[in-house]
């Protein structure tokens, strides 16, 4: 009872937060009226971008709008208690199921909206205008003007009302629901559950079977060797500056969400060398690249010895500095 | 306002959720899709019991949504499992039914 | 007494189950066993006979009723027998030749392992002929007809290792098939018209139906009586037929079985008196085969082929005979019992000869065998003067009748048929006299030395008893039977005799008949005793050659009959295959490709089912509303 | 209640069956003996009905009914007329040969699955016993069933045992080899079934078809024929007339499949080609007759004025398989198919027969159903035992047979002679009911179909010509002569075919009345001769 009362409580609230007045009245305001085109059009847009959107995080989110939006709905048509459902459970719980998954299945995973079945796209259009014109014109020969309203209904408290008839007229039907939860428990647990069938095997084991395998005698490479990034998805470069997928994580590399900079790395390698070039005043841009066939007669290592020891004696530190930046 | 264009906005979710079903690919979106209907179907109800003015029609969408919560979870987990196996969510790569 | 008439056909019947059905351990005695069975069965005719002479010349008719064989509703069929004078003369002739080749087989089948098989079949012979003759019904005659069919069909094929002897016999078979269709078709005619088809019945009631059915029931006997007795056109087989053993062509295929066809004729008179139309052609093909047969063994110079188709000849004369009607029936008949004994010798000479020189058959090769066989010369001799009916002899009384009752059919008919007859008779001459100059005269054609050389010899007693007994039937028997008509006489009850008034005297006729002889044996003497005979036989004109070739028939035959048919099996075989099994063959094919295209559907996408799901819920929804609108 | 004879006829082989199935792997002669047996009790139970069974009695006799499906009226009502009786006969006596010369059929299978799985869980000789046992049930149940559903059952179910009976236990003798032979089989066991489904899935509209319009016109509906022809008679179930022809229509389609009426032919010669000789003499000898038998039984029982309606097409087709099947049959290099288009041949005379509508036509075709069983039964089996000697199916491959082996030359010829109808032999007398019922009333058709004996007298001579006479071939020097087990087969048979066909009268007492009640279902009477019709 004192659950009911509060419950009855928090939706009296919850009415006066969604300002839908008289929710239960026969007759609707033009404020529910307000409330409905606003609101529904919201709904309809995230429903929407459900669909539509490629980011599957994007589509969760706007679903979970339009279910707020429902819940909304709901008390503005006297069900305060499915409406605090629908939130807390619906919007709270399985939404956030829903992005639990997500995030295992990998966040930035987005498939293409490209079709690859043929003929598919056009026959979901057709079936889906044609049901949603044969629903709208079937409920367009309805002819409904009034609402007869839940004064009576929920004369002593929606949940009340509720629990009646649970308890009595759907008592059956209630405890079926209840097996029902305890075996989707049960089978989401199965189903996910993996038996470990052999013994996890050491690190010492795992390094002999690499010896014996004779591949990667050292420990794999860390990401961000001679990397100007140390994000894990994003693969360390190798001396000569192609990627190493190794040095990636097999999770990400199997979800493809491996960042490759291999690219960007070298044309900034290049671009420094350009930079320390014209810093050096030199001349001949891309000498270096010319140099072996420019001068044959020029003395030998030169350049190298230029490089290296002249790069480090007379370059400007501060400049250098926030060249880098 | 016309009690009816609940009923309305009821079916075009419904549609909507029902076309993305068909359209999207990826499992917990196409998954996400059958909640909207769900939901669609929730408000109807919701709004015939107003029209009756009796609570049957919110007991109605009560039970829908235990037995989404229920549907849910077991979906899911059927979709982590799926993705275990074969590292990818998409509904077209479990397509062993064929011939 | 009756109850005898069962025995006639019991005592072969059961020789043949014996023979065939024993197993080797029959072979010392068989052949015996088949002779004394053969022969009982003739002296159980004798018994008989002589019961009927003790009879008023009305009540002579004889029947024994064995058992109903086929009762269904209107179809009656009995087995039955009718033993009257016709039957009698018959079965006389039968069981007597036949007895005398079961004997003259004994030693000339002597050397063949299979000997017990061959008696066994000449005794399964003997039966089916005399369940023919003695017969009260048609249906029941039908059981003989196509069993003396068989019997000819295992003898001629005896020899079966002979691919020539498989395919004559076949031959003989099917075209002896064909004219078994017009005794069924006739049956049946008879059948759907008086309602039965015992004889008795049927040939009271002729005058209670049209002449057009009676007509058509005619022709439809002669169809068959030409399949059996060798008539044009079923002629063809007879000439093969002589690739059987000697014996059998003696016994079968010239004194009984071909002439079941006139006795079939003779025995439905009352059908053909009430159509005339059918006897003129009964006449016309009589006529053609005389002429036909007579070339034939003209131009053969296989003695055996020589003789068959005399044999032919013979029997056309029978079939003219029998085709004049009342005033022929009995000359017909009388003339096939003179035939059964001359031709029967002629041919067990030929066959004695044939073992003296090798299975020799070509005549060019023979030649003054008449010091070396006299036996043999003497008893052919003498059935080779009763066939070109030298007075006195059997052949003259009873040719020289049938020539009588061909003028006394009258009018143009009348001459036309008795000039016909009288040049068969000078042709009858002329051949006999080639195939006796050939063989026994004139200087010998084979040599006892070098790689086929021949030593011919006389048969041993077996076989020349035989011989000696017929000659005797053929001297005597014709003027026995003429001796106050005595035979006509005998007759008469079945056949009713009434004489026919010829145009001419009978001493005009008697004499034109001779000096018919004396030219046919004066010719041929010229032609083939004086002048020396080349051994092999020269080219010959294009009517001799077309003459060897029984006038092209088989040529006629097969261009007519056996490439068409040829084309046609192969041509539906084709049909069949590629036809009527391609469209069921074609449907299963079609069913399967379009499955196979259906099954496309599925995918296995989840979202195509999925659509297609929510298009049937659309449409479910659809339905509703319209369910409402309606 | 009496003891149900009938039943037990048709339970004895289906308990038969089910035993000799059980016989454990390793006594492979003890099935066979067993199947044997039961087999010659089955013969004598049916003795014991052609005794009990009263010609003069009431028409269907032994009659046997209870409630099976009340919701649908589907009774278990067995009973026996003139017709069913004798062909109950020619079943139960046909099947101890099927089984004797099928002695060793199952041998060399047994042998291979013996060598690849030694553990021997598939028991191909015990199957093969089994099987027959079981196609014999059903056959006779068939025979016996006056409930149209419960005949429907059995005249499907018969297909499954043959089905296993071509395709497993098929012919290996094949000029490509083997595996050659093997596709030909498999090929006309699904041939065999599917032509046979089709037409039995036709059949089964047409029996709910028939029992919607029971249900319509009677208050409930039935299947029991007895019901419905009385209901026909007293005016109760009036049949509209398209309707009724397309029932006729869907009975007959059925009935001319497995009674080949040409053009739906084609699998019998590829199902008797490929099975083993006594397969094939189940199949065309004793299971085909069911079809002409149900045309008999149904078609002209329960739709008289369909049957009258259709008769011209119906007699056109069976004289165009008469002359057919006997000109292919000429055609044919197998021997073997050969048999198989002589017997499509002699079907077109039986289905002639029973549509000619006279009492000599239909006893003929009653007749002629017996006769062709059993001469087509020495005929394919002594073919059989040939074919197993040399190897081959070819008849270029024989050649001067009956120098070796007289004694099977004999017997063959006797089949051949007794397949031409020769008069002596039983079927001659069929032969000639079937052409004068039919003349009597279609002259035309009954003087062409008199015309082809010729060519059966063809088709058998040349046969037997080019396999049995002249000169021996190689290959056939060294052929035995028939054994004492097949000599046990051959002896019996012809026996019966000459008793037959010198005193058939047991016969046609036992059919005639029969035959009446027919003829009288479908108001016909014979065609009196013109000499009493002018008086």
């Amino acid at each position: 009872m004192s659950a009911a009362t509060t419950a009855d409580a928090a939706a009296a609230s919850t009415v006066e937060l969604a300002g839908s007045l008289a929710a239960s009245a026969s007759t609707t305001s033009t404020g529910e009226a307000l409330q409905f085109w606003v609101l529904g059009t919201v709904a309809v847009l995230g429903a929407l971008g459900t669909v539509f959107l490629r980011k599957s995080v994007h589509s969760a989110l706007s679903l979970a709008g339009t279910m707020i939006i429902l819940a909304v709905f709901y008390l503005a048509n006297g069900a305060y208690f499915l409406g605090i459902v629908q939130i807390v459970v619906y919007t709270g719980a399985v939404m956030m199921l829903f992005l639990f998954v997500l995030m295992l299945v990998g966040v930035t995973a987005e498939d293409s909206l490209k079709e690859t079945i043929k003929g598919q796209r056009w026959m979901a259009a057709l079936c889906g205008l044609g049901f949603g014109v044969l629903l709208i014109g079937g409920l367009g020969n309805a002819s409904i003007k009034t609402f007869s309203g839940l004064e009576e209904a929920n004369a002593d408290g929606n949940v009340f009302g509720l629990a009646r008839l649970i308890f009595t007229k759907y008592v059956f039907a209630f405890e079926l629901t209840g097996a029902l939860l305890v075996t989707a428990a049960v089978a989401a647990m199965v189903l996910t559950h993996r038996e470990r069938v052999e013994r996890r095997s050491t690190q010492r084991e795992m390094a002999e079977v690499r010896v014996r395998e004779n591949k990667h005698l050292p420990p794999l490479p860390a990401p961000g060797v001679y990397a100007r990034h140390n994000a894990v998805d994003i693969p360390g470069l190798l001396p000569d500056g192609t990627p190493s997928e190794l040095t990636v994580n097999p999770t990400l590399r199997s979800r493809g969400q491996v960042r490759d900079v291999s690219a960007e790395a070298l044309e900034s390698l290049a671009a420094l060398e350009q930079r320390t070039g014209e810093a050096l005043g030199r001349e001949e841009p891309g000498e270096p690249e010319a140099g072996p066939d420019s001068n044959p007669g020029g003395d030998p290592g030169g350049d190298p010895g230029r490089n290296s020891g002249g790069n480090a004696g007379n370059a400007d530190p501060d400049r250098a500095k926030e060249k880098t930046k | 306002m016309n009690p009816v264009n609940y009923l309305y906005l009821a079916a075009l979710l419904f549609t909507i959720g029902a076309s993305g079903v068909l359209i999207r690919r990826n499992a917990i979106i196409v998954f996400m899709c059958v909640e909207l209907m769900l939901n669609a179907s929730n408000l109807a109800l919701v709004a015939f019991s107003r029209l009756h003015g009796n609570l049957d029609g919110q007991i109605m969408a009560f039970f829908t949504m235990v037995v989404a919560a229920a549907e849910v979870v077991v979906g899911l987990a059927i979709i982590v499992t799926l993705f275990r196996s074969r590292h990818s969510a998409s509904v077209d790569d479990a397509s062993l039914m064929k011939l | 007494m009756e109850s005898l008439i069962g025995l006639l056909v019991g005592a072969p019947l059961l020789g043949a189950a014996v023979l065939l059905c024993g197993g080797r351990r029959l072979d010392r005695a068989g052949h015996w066993l088949g002779t004394a069975l053969a022969a009982s069965s003739f002296v159980i005719g004798l018994l008989l006979f002589a019961d009927m002479l003790g009879e008023e010349t009305e009540q002579r008719a004889m029947h024994q009723h064995l058992f109903s064989w086929i009762p269904v509703n209107g179809f009656q069929a009995d087995v039955a027998f009718q033993l009257d004078q016709l039957s009698m003369t018959f079965v006389l002739l039968i069981t007597g030749v036949g007895t005398l080749i079961h004997l003259y087989s004994i030693g000339y089948m002597e050397h063949d392992e299979r000997r017990r098989r061959f008696f066994g079949y000449l005794n399964l012979f003997l039966a089916a002929m005399l369940l023919l003759v003695l017969a009260d019904n048609f249906l029941l005659l039908y059981v003989g007809w196509e069993g003396v069919g068989l019997a000819s069909y295992l003898l001629i094929g005896f020899w079966q290792h002979k691919p020539s002897a498989a395919t004559a016999a076949k031959k003989a078979f099917l075209v002896n098939r064909v004219g078994d269709v017009g005794l069924s078709i006739a049956i049946m005619i008879m059948f759907t018209t008086f309602g039965t088809f015992a004889f008795g019945p049927v040939f009271e009631a002729t005058g209670e139906t049209s002449e057009g059915k009676l007509t058509a029931i005619g022709l439809m006997l002669l169809l068959a009586a030409c399949g059996k007795s060798a008539q044009v056109p079923l002629q063809s087989w007879l000439g093969d037929a002589m690739e059987g053993p000697t014996p059998v062509s003696a016994l079968i295929h010239a004194a009984t079985m071909v002439t079941a066809g006139v006795y079939l004729i003779t025995r439905s008179g009352a059908i053909f008196n009430a159509a005339p139309d059918a006897q003129t052609v009964v006449v016309v093909v009589g006529a053609v085969t005389l002429l036909f047969g007579a070339f034939v063994g003209c131009a053969k110079d296989d003695i055996k082929k020589a003789l068959a188709g005399s044999t032919m000849s013979q029997i056309g004369y029978m079939m003219l005979a029998a085709g004049l009607g009342p005033i022929g029936y009995a000359f017909a008949i009388m003339h096939l019992v003179t035939h059964g004994f001359f031709k029967a010798g002629l041919f067990l000479g030929a066959g004695s000869v044939m073992h003296g020189m090798n299975d020799e058959v070509d005549m060019r090769r023979y030649g003054g065998l008449r010091k070396y066989m006299p036996v043999t010369f003497v008893t052919f001799g003498l059935g080779y003067l009763a066939i070109i009916g030298f007075p006195g002899l059997s052949g003259f009384f009873s040719k020289d009748q049938i020539i009588e009752a061909a003028f006394a059919k009258g009018g143009t008919q009348g001459w036309i048929l008795g000039s016909v007859t009288l040049l068969g008779a000078a042709i009858t001459a002329y051949y006999m006299t080639r195939v006796m100059a050939l063989t026994f005269f004139g200087e010998k054609r084979w040599s006892e030395t070098g790689k086929d050389a021949v030593h011919p010899h006389e048969s041993p007693k077996s076989m020349t008893i035989p011989m000696i007994v017929l000659a005797f039937g053929s001297v005597f028997a014709g003027g026995l039977f003429k001796w106050n008509e005595s035979f006509v006489h005998w007759l008469e009850p079945v056949t009713q005799f009434e004489h026919g008034h010829s145009p001419l005297s009978a001493t005009a006729v008697t004499s034109m008949t001779v000096v018919a002889l004396v030219i046919g044996v004066g010719t041929a003497w010229l032609q083939y005793g004086r002048r020396p005979v080349p051994a092999v036989a020269p080219r010959g004109s294009l009517l001799t050659r077309a003459v060897r070739r029984d006038f092209l028939q088989d040529d006629l035959n097969h261009v007519a009959l056996v490439k068409p048919g040829e084309y046609l099996t192969r041509g539906l075989v084709y049909v069949d295959h590629k036809l009527v099994d391609g469209v069921v063959n074609g449907t299963a094919a079609t069913v399967g490709g379009a499955s196979g295209r259906l099954r496309r559907v599925q995918n296995g996408f989840v979202r195509s089912y999925a659509v297609s799901m929510f298009g049937g819920a659309a449409v479910l929804v659809a339905a509703t509303l319209l369910m409402r609108a309606v | 209640m009496s003891f149900p004879l009938l039943t037990a006829v048709a339970v004895l082989p289906a308990a038969g069956a089910v035993a000799t199935a059980a016989v454990p792997a390793a006594q492979r002669t003890l099935a066979k003996w067993l199947a044997l047996c039961v087999s010659l009790a089955t013969v004598v139970l049916a003795a014991v009905v052609l005794v009990r069974f009263d010609p003069d009695g009431d028409r269907y006799q032994l009659t046997e009914s209870h409630a099976w499906i009340a919701d649908f009226g589907v009774r278990y009502e067995l009973g026996v007329d003139g017709i069913g009786a004798v062909l109950v006969a020619l079943t139960a006596v046909l099947i101890p040969f099927v089984i004797l010369a099928g002695w060793h059929d199952a041998d060399t299978a047994d042998d291979e699955k013996t060598a690849e799985t030694p553990g021997r869980r598939w028991r191909p000789t015990q199957g093969f016993f089994a099987l027959i046992l079981a196609v014999e049930a059903m056959v006779l149940i068939s025979f016996l069933a006056t409930d149209v559903f419960l005949f429907y059952i059995f005249f499907e179910a018969m297909l499954i045992p043959l089905y296993f009976l071509i395709g497993g236990f098929g012919d290996r003798a094949h000029q490509h080899g083997e595996e050659e032979a093997s596709r030909q089989r498999s090929y006309a066991a699904v041939k065999f079934l599917l032509y046979n489904l089709a037409g039995g899935l036709i059949m089964l509209a047409a029996v709910i078809g028939l029992y919607a319009v029971t249900a319509d016109q009677l208050g409930e509906g039935t299947f029991s024929l007895q019901a419905i022809t009385e209901a026909r008679a007293n005016g109760e179930l009036d049949m509209a007339t398209g309707t009724e022809r397309w029932l006729f229509l869907g009975f007959f389609f059925a009935f001319a499949i497995k009674a080949p009426l040409f053009p739906l032919h084609t699998w019998l010669p590829n199902a008797m080609g490929e099975s083993t000789a006594p397969v094939a003499v189940l199949i065309t000898a004793v299971v085909d007759k069911v079809g002409t038998f149900a045309m008999l039984r149904f078609c002209l029982g329960l739709f008289p004025e369909a049957s009258e309606w259709a008769t011209p097409v119906v007699l056109v087709l069976a004289l165009i398989s008469i002359i057919y099947g006997a000109l292919l049959a000429v055609g044919q290099r197998d021997i073997k198919r050969l048999i198989a288009y002589a017997s499509i041949s002699h079907f077109g005379f039986i289905i002639l027969g029973i549509f000619a509508m006279t009492s000599q036509g239909q006893g003929g075709a009653t007749l002629y159903m017996v006769n062709h069983g059993l001469s087509t039964a020495v005929l394919m089996l002594v073919a059989g035992f040939l074919i197993s000697r040399r190897g081959s199916r070819l008849i270029a491959d024989y050649g001067g047979v009956q120098k070796v082996a007289p004694v099977l030359a004999g017997s063959f010829l006797v089949g051949g002679l007794a397949t031409l109808s020769l008069p002596g032999l039983a079927p001659f007398i069929s032969e000639f009911l079937v052409l004068v019922g039919t003349f009597s009333r279609y002259p035309v058709i009954g003087i062409i179909a008199a015309a082809t004996i010729v060519l059966a007298a063809l088709y058998v001579l040349v046969l037997y010509q080019r396999t049995m006479t002249g000169p021996v071939k190689a290959g056939i020097e060294g052929m035995a002569d028939l054994r004492v087990r097949e000599l046990a087969v051959a002896a019996p048979l012809i026996a019966l075919l000459i008793f037959l066909g010198v005193f058939p009268k047991p016969l046609t007492d036992i059919v005639n009345p029969a035959v009446e009640h027919t003829l009288s279902d479908v108001r016909q009477h014979d065609p009196a001769p013109d000499v009493e019709a002018a008086k």
